[in-house]
C-alpha cells in the first residue's frame, strides 16, 4: 500500500532522513520504534510531504507522491495523526471534525462516518460544541484521531498516540487503534512507548539515525526480547 | 590568562583611538570653514528646500511651481546678465536633520547664489543659519513664524506678512468691524498654530472680548469632532481655526454636520480656490487674511497669474505660488543691480530695495530682512474670495 | 585566538583611519551625512541589543532618542548644566525609561511588543509636543550648547566626526564585549527559547529588562549626541518614522551582528543621498528597493555576504567539517515544535 | 448632557470606522501572522478609486465597489510580490515587508495622482440629521450601518461557513490544517485580498467625510493596531468591540481631558490593557497560537 523507497530528507542544511525504505501493507498495523530524535516524526511528515522529499520515492496505492502538495493527501485516503495532538483549541470538537469532513473524498456518506466515529469515542459526542482546548489530553487525543477517521482515510500515520497519557487512557487508546485496525483502516503507528506499542503491531521497524536499522516479520517473544535489548535499550527482566 | 591578554589588547586599542582624535587638535581647522571659490560664469543656482513628500507637498509643490516659473521667465529674456538661472528643488520631508542636511547639500556642494525654503519655521531658521556662514541671500517666502527675522542675520529676507502682523490686522479688523465677542479656536498643533493661538487670544482678550476655549489637533488629522463638540458646548459665537486647508477644510465641513453655524474666522491658509474646492459650501461666508489675490487689478498680478494659468493649468491662487515667485525675481533682480552674483553686494542692494513692485505688493526690507506686505481681510462669499477690508 | 587579534587590529585600525580621515573631511555636506549617519549607527547598535540578541521588537526606539537629546536640552538650556553632565544624565535617564518601559513589556511577545513599544514612541512623542511648560512644544529647544571636549571645540564638524568615531567603536568594543559575557549568552539563550533559558536557570524576566535598560540609555546617548550636534532639536525628530527607519536599518543590514546594523546604516544613508537624484521618484523607489531587500535576502545584507564569503572559502574544508549551523527555519515546519 | 450624548456619539461613529479597518488587520493578523502596517494604504487606495471612478460619472456605489475590486486586486498583487516569498520567513521580516510597501504606495500615489486632497461628495455627504441637540451627519450613519453589515457578514462567513472554518483552522494551526487537507496558502491569498478589499471600503466611505490624499492611510493603521490589541490580535468580535471602545476613549479623553493629549492617552489606556490583560479584552480561553 506504501512504499518508501531510499527517502532522504530533513531541515535546511540537516538531512534526518538519511535513506530510509519501509513498506506497509494494506491492514496491517506497522510500527516504528526508536529512540528520541531519530527521525520517526520527520519521517511521517515526509510522507505526508509537510517536509519535501530531497531523495527517493514514496509510493501509495501504487502512484508516487513525493511531490504531491500536503492538502491533496487527505483526499488521497492518507490521514497524519500530528504529535501532540494539534486540535484546532479555539474550535469545537463539531468544528475539528467538520474540518476533516469538509476536505474528505467520499463526502457522501460523512453521516455514517461520523456515527462510526462516534461508537468509538461516546466521549466526543457528549462534547461535542465544547472548544477542543478545553478537552483533557485523553480526551484530545480521541479527537486527534477522531478528526482523521471522519475523513475516511485508507491509511493513517499516526505520532506517539500515547504521550503525555495516563497508562490506563493509554491501554485503552491502543485497544482502539486495534479496534480501527479491524475495521479495516491501515495503519503506521510511531511510537516510544515501546511496551504498549509491541502489544499492538504485527510488524515494526526500528530506526536510528535516520535509517530503518530492524525490520521484523513476525513478531515472536524471543525476538521482542531482543529488539528490547539491542535496540531501544531496555533490560529484560 | 588569554582573556588578560584579550582585555589588555583591548585597551590598547581604544588608547589608540583616543590618542588620534587627541592628535586632531593640532590638525588644521580650516576644514571646517573651506571657501571655495565660486564659478562666475556658469548659472546661477537657486536652492529651493522645502516638502516635497509627505502630507506637506501639498504646500511645497506649489512653491516649486512658483519658484520654476520665475527661473523659466528669466531664462527666457535671456538670464541675469547672460547667465542662466537654474533651480534645485530638494525635498527635506518636514524633517530638521533632512533639511539641514539638504541645505548644507546646496552650500557646500552646489555651491548655490541663493537659497529658499522652507515650509516649516522651525526648520527654516536651522537652515538660514547655515546659509548665513557663506552669507548666501536667503529668501522666505512661506515660513511665517516672527522669531525667524528675529535672529538678526545679514542675509535673509522674508517677502511675506509674519504672523503677528497677519493676527493683528485679523484682530483689528474683529474689534471694529464685527459684532463678536465670544471665540473659540481650534489651532494645529505646531507653532504655527500654537503661535497664534498665544498672540491672538492676547490680543483678542485686551481688545476686550473673549476666548471660549482652545482646542488642538495635529496636522494629518482627518476626523474633528471631538474638538469641535467641546467647542460647541463652550457656546462661542464664532470660531477661528488657526490652520491650513488640508485640515481647515474638514474643519469647517464637519462644524457644520454638528451644527456650528457659527462666523468662522481663519489665516493665510484659506487663500485661493482650495477652500471652497474641499470645503464647499462649508466655508461660505468664512473670513481670514489674505496675502495674495489672484484677481487684483495689477498688471504685475495679472500677468504672473496668466502665465502661471499657462504653464501649469491653474490658477495660482494661494501665496505660496507668488511669493516664491516673487523671491526668484527679487533675487535676480538684485543680481542684476549689483552687477555681481557676490553674496555681499547683493545682499547690500537687497537691503536698499525700496517699495520693489512685485506680486505680493510693494517690498521694502527693514534691517532684518522682513518686508511689510499687504495684508487683506477676504471673505468667502458664495464659492468666490472678496477682499472685503485693507487697513490703510 | 589569533582571529580575534585579527578582527580586533583591523577594528582598531579602522577607527583611526576614519578618526583621521574624519579631520580632513572639507565637504562639510558630507560631514553632516557621516555625522547623521554615525548617529543613526549608534541607534541601530542599541536597537541591535534588543531586537538581535535577545529577539524583543522595538517600535518606539525614537521615544528614548528623543528622552536623551531632551534631557541635555532642557537641562542645557533651562538650567544652564554643562553639556558632559546632561549627557551622563540623559544617558542614566533614558537607561530608566528603558528599565520602566521594560517593566510592563517584557512579559509581551512579538507583535503585541511591537504595538506596545510603538504606542511607548508615540505617548513620547505626544508629551515632547504638548508640553509646553517643559520641552517647548512643537518649536523645540533651540542654542543648544555645542560640546568642547578638553579644549577642543565639537561645534566644528570634523572634530565632532572624529568624537564620535571614537565614541561609536568604543561602543562596538563594549557591546563585543557585552555579547560575549555571560550577559550575551543569557541572551542568546533566551531568544532562541525562553522556556529553554528560564529552566537552564537563566532570569529570563532580569535580563530581558537588561537589555531595555542598556538598549535604552544607549539610544539616550544617541539622543544626546544629536541635541549636542544640532543644537536645536524639535519633536519632528523623533517620531514614528524616526522609530521605523531604525529598526529598518538594523534588519536589512542584518540583526544579531555587530557588523549589521553599521552596514545597514551606511548602506542607508548612502542610498538616502544618492537617491535624490531622482527627485519625485525617489521615496517609491527607496520603498521598492525597502521591500526587495527584504524578500531576497530576509537574514539581512551582513549575514548574507558573510555566508557566501564563507562558502566560497570553506568549499575546501567542506569534507573535514559538517556543517552544523541549524537554521532558524527549521523549526517553521514541524509540527511539534 | 447634550453634549455628553454628542461625545459619546462621536465616539461610537468613529469605532465602528475603526472597527472596520481592524477587522481587516485582523484576519490578515490571524492567517497570516503578518502586522500589515500597509493596512491604511488600501483605504487611500479605495478612497482614490472611488473618487476616480466617480469623476467618469459612476455613482458613489458603483465607484466603491469597482474600487474595492482595485484595493483587492493591488493586494492580490503585492502579496505574490511582497508577503507570499517571506511566508516561512520570521514575522519580523514580513512586518517590515509591510512597511516598505506601505512607502512605496503612499509615494507612489503621491507621484502618480499628486498631494493636493481630492474631494468626494455624494447625496449623503453634506447634510446631518439632529435629534435633541445631538448631530450625525448621514454619511457618517451611512459609515455605521455599512460597518456594522459588513462585521456581521465577516463574523458570520468565518464562523458559519465551511471557508471560514478552513480559514480559523489555518490560522490556529496552519500545518494541521495542511494535514486535513486545507490549502493554506491559498486561505493565506484569499484573506489577505478579502481583508484588504474590507478596508478598501472603509476608504470609499471616508472619503466624502476626510477627502482623499496620499498620506491618509497612515493615522487609521495605527489606530487599526490600537484597536486590534485591544481586542485580541485575530479576534473578530474583539476587532469589533475594540473599534468602539478605542472610539469612546478617544471622543471622551478630547471631551474631558485634552484635545492635544488625545492619542497619548489612547496610546496609554493601549498600555494598561497590554499590561494587565496582554491577551486583549475578550478573549476569555488562554491559549497560545502556535
Amino acid at each position: 500500500m506504501l512504499k518508501i523507497n531510499q527517502v532522504v530528507s530533513g531541515y535546511g542544511d540537516i538531512k534526518v532522513l538519511k535513506g530510509i525504505s519501509l513498506h506497509v501493507n494494506e491492514g496491517e498495523i506497522v510500527g516504528i520504534l526508536g529512540a528520541n530524535g531519530v527521525g520517526k516524526t520527520t519521517l511521517l511528515k515526509t510522507i505526508s510531504n509537510l517536509i519535501k522529499t530531497r531523495e527517493g520515492t514514496i509510493t501509495y496505492l501504487g502512484q508516487e507522491i513525493q511531490n504531491s502538495s500536503p492538502h491533496k493527501l487527505i483526499s488521497m485516503g492518507i490521514a497524519h495523526v500530528p504529535q501532540g495532538r494539534h486540535i484546532f483549541s479555539k474550535m469545537s470538537v463539531i468544528e475539528n471534525l467538520q474540518i476533516s469532513m469538509d476536505h474528505a473524498n467520499k463526502k457522501s456518506n460523512g453521516k455514517d462516518r461520523l456515527s462510526y466515529v462516534f461508537d468509538l469515542f461516546p466521549r466526543l459526542k457528549e462534547r461535542l460544541k465544547q472548544l477542543g482546548g478545553t478537552l483533557s489530553g485523553g480526551e484530545q487525543q480521541m479527537l486527534a484521531i477522531a478528526r482523521a477517521l471522519v475523513a475516511g482515510p485508507k491509511l493513517i500515520l499516526l505520532d506517539e498516540p500515547s504521550m503525555g497519557l495516563a497508562p490506563l487512557v493509554v491501554q485503552s487508546m491502543f485497544e482502539t487503534i486495534q479496534q480501527i485496525a479491524k475495521d479495516g483502516t491501515t495503519i503506521l503507528l510511531v511510537e516510544q512507548n515501546a511496551v504498549a506499542a509491541l502489544e499492538i503491531v504485527q510488524r515494526l521497524y526500528v530506526m536510528d539515525m535516520g535509517r530503518t536499522v530492524y525490520e521484523s516479520q513476525q513478531i515472536t517473544n524471543q525476538e521482542l526480547d531482543k529488539i528490547k535489548e539491542v535496540y531501544l535499550g531496555m533490560s529484560v527482566s | 590568562m588569554k582573556r588578560f591578554k584579550k582585555m589588555i589588547f583591548m585597551m590598547v586599542s581604544l588608547l589608540s583611538i583616543l590618542t588620534v582624535l587627541l592628535a586632531g587638535c593640532s590638525a588644521p581647522k580650516g576644514a571646517s570653514e573651506s571657501d571655495s571659490k565660486k564659478d562666475s560664469s556658469g548659472p546661477l543656482k537657486v536652492g529651493l528646500v522645502t516638502q516635497l513628500s509627505g502630507g506637506g507637498a501639498l504646500y511645497g509643490n506649489l512653491m516649486k511651481q512658483g519658484a520654476q516659473l520665475a527661473v523659466d521667465q528669466i531664462n527666457e529674456k535671456g538670464g541675469v546678465d547672460g547667465r542662466k538661472l537654474k533651480l534645485l528643488a530638494e525635498d527635506d520631508q518636514a524633517n530638521p536633520s533632512e533639511s539641514v542636511k539638504v541645505t548644507q547639500r546646496m552650500v557646500s556642494d552646489e555651491n548655490i547664489d541663493a537659497w529658499i525654503g522652507t515650509l516649516k519655521s522651525s526648520d527654516t531658521i536651522t537652515d538660514i543659519g547655515i546659509t548665513a556662514k557663506k552669507d548666501i541671500p536667503s529668501f522666505v517666502p512661506v515660513a511665517v513664524a516672527d522669531n525667524v527675522t528675529d535672529s538678526g542675520l545679514n542675509n535673509v529676507y522674508r517677502n511675506v506678512a509674519k504672523n503677528s502682523m497677519q493676527i493683528t490686522e485679523m484682530v483689528n479688523y474683529i474689534l471694529k468691524k464685527q459684532p463678536h465677542k465670544k471665540m473659540a479656536i481650534i489651532a494645529e498643533n505646531t507653532d504655527y498654530g500654537r503661535n497664534i493661538v498665544k498672540i491672538f487670544s492676547e490680543q483678542f482678550e485686551k481688545g476686550g472680548r473673549k476666548i471660549t476655549n482652545k482646542e488642538l489637533y495635529n496636522v494629518g488629522q482627518k476626523d474633528f469632532n471631538n474638538q469641535l463638540t467641546k467647542i460647541k458646548a463652550s457656546k462661542p459665537d464664532s470660531v477661528l481655526i488657526a490652520g491650513l486647508v488640508a485640515e481647515g477644510a474638514l474643519i469647517a465641513k464637519q462644524a457644520k454636520q454638528l451644527g456650528i453655524n457659527q462666523q468662522l474666522y481663519s489665516f493665510g491658509g484659506f487663500m485661493g480656490k482650495q477652500p471652497m474646492e474641499l470645503g464647499g459650501s462649508a466655508v461660505n461666508n468664512l473670513i481670514h487674511t489674505d496675502y495674495f489675490v489672484p484677481t487684483a487689478k495689477d498688471e504685475k498680478t495679472q500677468s504672473f497669474v496668466n502665465d502661471f494659468n499657462e504653464k501649469y493649468g491653474q490658477i495660482p491662487d494661494s501665496y505660496y505660488s507668488a511669493a516664491t515667485y516673487d523671491a526668484v525675481y527679487l533675487y535676480a533682480d538684485a543680481v542684476k543691480k549689483a552687477g555681481t552674483s557676490d553674496p555681499e553686494k547683493v545682499n547690500k542692494v537687497l537691503h536698499e530695495l525700496k517699495n520693489e513692485h512685485t506680486v505680493m505688493g510693494d517690498i521694502t526690507f527693514d534691517k532684518n530682512g522682513q518686508a511689510a506686505t499687504r495684508v487683506w481681510i477676504s471673505q468667502i462669499q458664495d464659492g468666490k474670495q472678496v477682499g472685503i477690508y485693507h487697513a490703510e | 585566538m589569533t582571529k580575534t587579534r585579527l578582527f580586533y587590529t583591523a577594528i582598531t585600525i579602522l577607527c583611526i583611519v576614519c578618526s583621521i580621515a574624519s579631520l580632513y573631511i572639507q565637504n562639510l555636506y558630507l560631514l553632516r551625512v557621516f555625522i547623521l549617519a554615525a548617529i543613526t549607527a549608534i541607534l541601530a547598535l542599541s536597537v541591535n541589543i534588543l531586537v538581535g540578541y535577545t529577539g524583543q521588537i522595538s517600535l518606539g526606539h525614537a521615544g528614548f532618542f528623543g528622552i536623551g537629546a531632551y534631557m541635555v536640552g532642557i537641562l542645557n538650556v533651562n538650567y544652564h548644566i554643562s553639556f558632559w553632565l546632561c549627557m551622563v544624565i540623559a544617558v542614566l535617564f533614558s537607561g530608566l525609561m528603558g528599565l520602566i518601559l521594560g517593566l510592563p513589556t517584557t512579559k509581551l511577545k512579538g507583535h503585541f511588543l511591537g504595538i506596545a513599544t510603538l504606542g511607548f514612541g508615540v505617548i513620547v512623542n505626544g508629551v515632547l509636543n504638548n508640553w509646553m511648560q517643559v520641552t517647548g512644544g512643537p518649536q523645540g529647544i533651540r542654542d543648544i550648547e555645542s560640546p568642547t571636549l578638553f579644549t577642543i571645540p565639537l561645534e566644528y564638524g570634523n572634530f565632532f566626526l572624529g568624537f564620535i568615531v571614537a565614541c561609536l567603536s568604543l561602543l562596538v568594543l563594549v557591546i563585543y564585549l557585552l555579547i560575549k559575557s555571560p550577559i550575551g549568552r543569557a541572551w542568546s539563550c533566551l531568544k532562541q527559547d525562553e522556556i529553554t533559558a528560564y529552566v537552564t536557570g537563566i532570569h529570563v524576566y532580569r535580563y530581558k529588562l537588561l537589555a531595555f535598560t542598556i538598549s535604552g540609555s544607549i539610544a539616550g546617548f544617541a539622543g544626546s549626541l544629536f541635541a549636542g550636534y544640532m543644537t536645536f532639536i524639535s519633536p519632528d525628530t523623533f517620531d514614528l518614522n524616526q522609530s521605523i527607519s531604525i529598526i529598518t536599518t538594523v534588519i536589512l543590514g542584518g540583526s544579531g551582528t555587530i557588523a549589521g546594523p553599521l552596514l545597514g546604516t551606511a548602506l542607508l544613508a548612502f542610498l538616502n543621498e544618492w537617491l535624490r537624484n531622482f527627485d519625485e521618484l525617489r521615496l517609491v523607489i527607496y520603498g521598492i528597493i525597502l521591500v526587495a531587500v527584504i524578500v531576497f535576502i530576509p537574514e539581512g545584507i551582513y549575514p548574507f555576504f558573510k555566508n557566501k564569503v564563507i562558502s566560497i572559502f570553506s568549499k575546501r574544508k567542506k569534507a573535514s567539517q559538517p556543517n552544523t549551523s541549524i537554521e532558524p527555519h527549521a523549526g517553521k515546519d514541524a509540527v511539534n515544535e | 448632557m447634550t453634549e455628553l450624548i454628542q461625545i459619546i456619539v462621536n465616539g461610537m461613529a468613529n469605532g465602528a470606522l475603526y472597527a472596520l479597518i481592524a477587522l481587516g488587520l485582523t484576519l490578515i493578523y490571524g492567517v497570516m501572522n503578518l502586522s500589515n502596517f500597509a493596512q491604511g494604504e488600501f483605504a487611500m487606495i479605495g478612497a482614490f478609486g472611488t473618487y476616480y471612478f466617480m469623476q467618469m460619472h459612476m455613482n458613489y456605489l458603483m465607484a466603491m465597489i469597482l474600487s474595492l475590486i482595485v484595493a483587492g486586486l493591488i493586494g492580490f498583487v503585492i502579496h505574490i510580490l511582497a508577503f507570499h516569498p517571506l511566508r516561512k520567513s520570521e514575522p519580523l521580516n514580513m512586518m517590515l515587508s509591510s512597511l516598505g510597501v506601505s512607502v512605496l504606495l503612499v509615494n507612489l500615489s503621491q507621484y502618480l495622482f499628486s498631494p493636493n486632497p481630492k474631494v468626494v461628495s455624494n447625496s449623503f455627504s453634506e447634510d446631518s440629521i439632529q435629534a435633541f441637540g445631538v448631530f450625525l451627519s448621514q454619511q457618517r450613519i451611512l459609515i455605521v450601518i455599512v460597518s456594522l453589515i459588513l462585521c456581521g457578514f465577516t463574523y458570520w462567513l468565518l464562523e458559519r461557513s465551511k471557508f471560514g472554518r478552513s480559514v480559523r483552522a489555518a490560522s490556529l494551526d496552519p500545518d494541521t490544517a495542511t494535514l486535513y487537507g486545507i490549502p493554506t496558502n491559498r486561505i493565506a491569498f484569499i484573506t489577505f485580498v478579502f481583508g484588504v478589499a474590507l478596508t478598501g471600503i472603509a476608504g470609499g466611505l471616508t472619503a466624502p467625510i476626510y477627502n482623499v490624499y496620499p498620506t491618509m492611510g497612515i493615522s487609521l493603521t495605527l489606530k487599526a493596531f490600537v484597536v486590534v490589541v485591544l481586542g485580541g490580535m485575530g479576534n473578530i468580535p474583539g476587532a469589533i468591540m475594540g473599534g468602539f471602545i478605542v472610539g469612546l476613549i478617544e471622543s471622551f479623553s478630547a471631551g474631558y481631558v485634552s484635545t492635544a493629549f488625545q492619542d497619548v492617552i489612547v496610546f496609554s489606556a493601549l498600555f494598561l490593557v497590554l499590561i494587565i490583560k496582554p491577551e486583549g479584552i475578550l478573549s476569555k480561553v488562554q491559549g497560545e497560537k502556535v
